[in-house]
């Protein structure tokens, strides 16, 4: 195997020496890959090199072949580094493969049910920057005439925004109640939290809660982006504030509380900041921007919209967001 | 200011026809032997790419002289079939592994400049710069 | 820099060609390192190569510099891979980073507060083989005189594993009474596994039950290595066995239930197949080494015991653990 | 069978000679040039480990036979501190990118086969062969 890829070596220098066309580099080169696949190191060119070089100029004089002896001698700490980055390789494959499983298994375990309310239409997305998503929307319902919602974004990315999420699902399944008010939500996942994670890692959430009889939305907010509300009657936007710190600061942390009630029409805008701060080459994408394009849609269907919204953020910012992007809208119908 | 050639590519001997005409534009500029290697180098990758994946298209290089600095502009642009996920093209290891060459990453790492501009379905152009140190 | 660099390779060069001795290879090679660290690619060293030869031996035939020109081409390629190799050295350390991150959350998240019982001493160890830890060691207890005990081990490892298991924590907690029987434990945390998580992972898991006053141990096992019983008054050791599939495979799995009560000097050792399944040079570490190992110890603390088998098998294979090491040790005192 | 030789690590000048003495050995055996040069970088390694990090110690080193084999033997001793974590030592990206060379995952892969037996406190004993093919 060696010795016939030394002979191939050998023939096509020998046509590089008789004549030093591209063509015949353009051949060397794409040896130099074949080379570099069968994990022949640098050193081993040298030597082969030297000796093809041996047996067409056996004449010249012995500085040459020295020369070359130094220059193998310099290549072996080069060859190392090579092999190194095979076995880098090998090892970002395997993790790869790892971080799939770990993002499946994440999506089972996180997924929510919509909830089923009268006159009301939910449109939702959320897609993740890198493999694992750090955004995470959750549904509390039971059929009751209620609906709670959940928006939260883990600030930090990856496995530890990951495990941080599992944490506040299971948070939320233990209160259970499609009744219970924001501001005691808040607080009670603030404190498991604040209890359970370290001090590096917060939370921002949404939480709202959806009377379908009244249709009145309650909401508070642990630091996270405001919500918006579209009224269709003025058509006008407006953000929907609530004062509250982040959840994990401080286990006395308390929150505000408000309510709207929705006409026919209106929208409620729940997001995370991966939808407001969208950067295109001239800069930050406009507040203005999204309402634009929300309002372009507006008499379609919640998830239409949802799905417009995107798709236009997305060429604005040529398919490269910088953060998690989720996006729920609430549709009075 | 800028002086330009170009070389369509349809077959593999044009691959050969667009090094030659990199080499000697980068030669004529002032590059030395390795820069005019890599220069050679990124044009074939691309050159490579054109024949293999959109079937044809074309190699132009440009000199610049920009702010005093004077450099050589490789433009690939093919009408194929466009690259659908870029992040995965531009990742390490991806086409290096599969023994496809250096692959678009590889032309990066050879040049100073590299700006890709594709729409899947209508085609590929990329742009990469080296400037004269 | 560059030019500096080329000076000092034409001296280390011009020192070899004069003379060739190891002593110059090996500042050579030396040199070569620094090379490396500097980020010149091989190609550069040919040509700094070529070009040291030249003024040393301007007289030298075309031919030698054709040579050189062949093989700077043949290198681009090499050199192309080794800043690959750059770049993935850079990633693994971010990555590690965030691993680290990541393990700690988990043990944030997953930590669990050892029970006080009248006339129970209890040890644990829990050691992962990799970064993450795919083995579990949940208490519930209640100062009620009662404490459940589970020893989990998630089939697969790293991230998918610490996700599953952070389930299985949230799972033990919303049960949340210390009397809840082993078969009932069992069946609960199966059904919230086999909903979860998707077909190709797996748990197994021991849960025991203390009882405080009656000195019994009621126990069941999900497909989990089984726990060992020690007799004082005999020196005999029994496996304690109960019939059980692994968590997640079906939904209407049942789970045996057995009971024994302990006496004074009696220990029940619990744990996970990285104890058991070790390796060393000749083949895997018989069972009854590991009794050996508890006999020895068996009148000291039960930490002390836990210590004692950890540091014993860790010496036996070379500080090379394959799986996780999860030991649990209750000794009626 | 075993032909055997050594020599004592102190200053660096003892590293080139323990190279000198591995290559000449090597050679003798019938090694080629490449594999001449990297078994001597493997002993030029654990020879600057001994000196860096143990202060004294020795390179021995054996010619082989075993079933018609031929191949060559580097034991590198030392008393020195020993390794405390094998695991981080033995990782590509720890030496290298600190700039202490090849460190440990270089010797193990210039030569075939590799071994290290370390108690802290006590010293280091690495074996590392090669055989002649
Ligand atoms: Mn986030
Ligand atoms: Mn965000
Ligand atoms: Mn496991
Ligand atoms: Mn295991």
């Amino acid at each position: 195997m060696i010795h016939e890829i030394e002979n191939q070596y050998k023939e096509i220098l020998n046509e590089y020496m008789k004549k030093q066309t591209e063509q015949n580099l353009y051949v060397g080169q794409n040896f130099s890959r074949q080379l570099i696949l069968e994990n022949i190191s640098p050193e081993e060119v040298i030597s082969m090199h030297k000796g093809a070089i041996q047996e067409l100029y056996d004449e010249l004089p012995d500085v040459v072949w020295h020369s070359f002896d130094f220059l193998i001698e310099m290549m072996i700490n080069y060859g190392l580094a090579l092999q190194e980055r095979q076995s880098l390789l090998k090892q970002q494959e395997e993790l790869k493969v790892e971080m799939d499983l770990a993002a499946n298994v994440q999506e089972t375990l996180l997924k929510t049910k919509l909830p089923l309310l009268e006159g009301l239409d939910i449109g939702l997305l959320s897609i993740p920057a890198r493999k694992m998503n750090g955004d995470y929307i959750y549904f509390v319902s039971e059929h009751d005439g209620y609906a709670g919602v959940a928006v939260a974004d883990v600030i930090g990315k990856g496995l530890p925004a990951a495990l941080c999420m599992s944490m506040i699902k299971f948070g939320m399944d233990s209160l259970s109640s499609s009744q219970a008010l924001p501001k005691d939500v808040l607080s009670i996942i603030n404190r498991i939290v604040e209890k359970s994670v370290d001090d590096s890692m917060f939370v921002s959430m949404f939480y709202g809660n959806y009377d379908a009889k009244k249709a009145r939305l309650t909401y508070g907010s642990a630091g996270h982006e405001p919500a918006i509300l579209y009224r269709a009657k003025d058509n006008e936007f407006m953000e929907l504030n609530a004062k509250g710190l982040l959840l994990g600061v401080s286990p006395a942390a308390v929150y505000e509380e408000h309510a709207v009630d929705l006409e026919k029409g209106d929208l409620v805008i729940m997001m995370t900041d991966g939808v407001t701060e969208g950067r295109n080459e001239e800069g930050f994408i406009e507040r203005e921007v999204i309402y634009e394009l929300i309002e372009r849609k507006k008499e379609e269907a919640a998830q239409v919209i949802v799905q417009y919204v995107y798709d236009e953020l997305e060429r604005m910012q040529n398919a490269q967001f910088q953060d998690d992007f989720t996006l729920v809208i609430y549709k009075k119908v | 200011m800028s002086d330009e050639s170009s070389v369509e590519i349809l077959t593999e001997w044009d691959i050969v026809a667009a090094r030659q005409l990199g080499r000697n534009v980068a030669k004529e500029l002032g590059f030395g032997t390795v820069d005019q290697a890599r220069i050679t180098t990124a044009i074939s990758e691309l050159a490579r790419n054109i024949y293999l994946y959109a079937g044809k298209g074309r190699i132009e290089i440009q000199q610049l002289t920009e702010n005093g600095l004077k450099g050589i502009l490789i433009i690939a642009a093919d009408s194929g079939p466009g690259i659908s996920d870029i992040r995965q093209v531009m990742e390490d290891g991806f086409t290096t592994s599969g023994g496809l060459g250096a692959g678009l990453p590889g032309v990066k790492r050879l040049m100073d400049d590299f700006k890709i501009e594709t729409i899947v379905g209508e085609g590929t152009d990329i742009r990469a710069t080296k400037w004269l140190r």
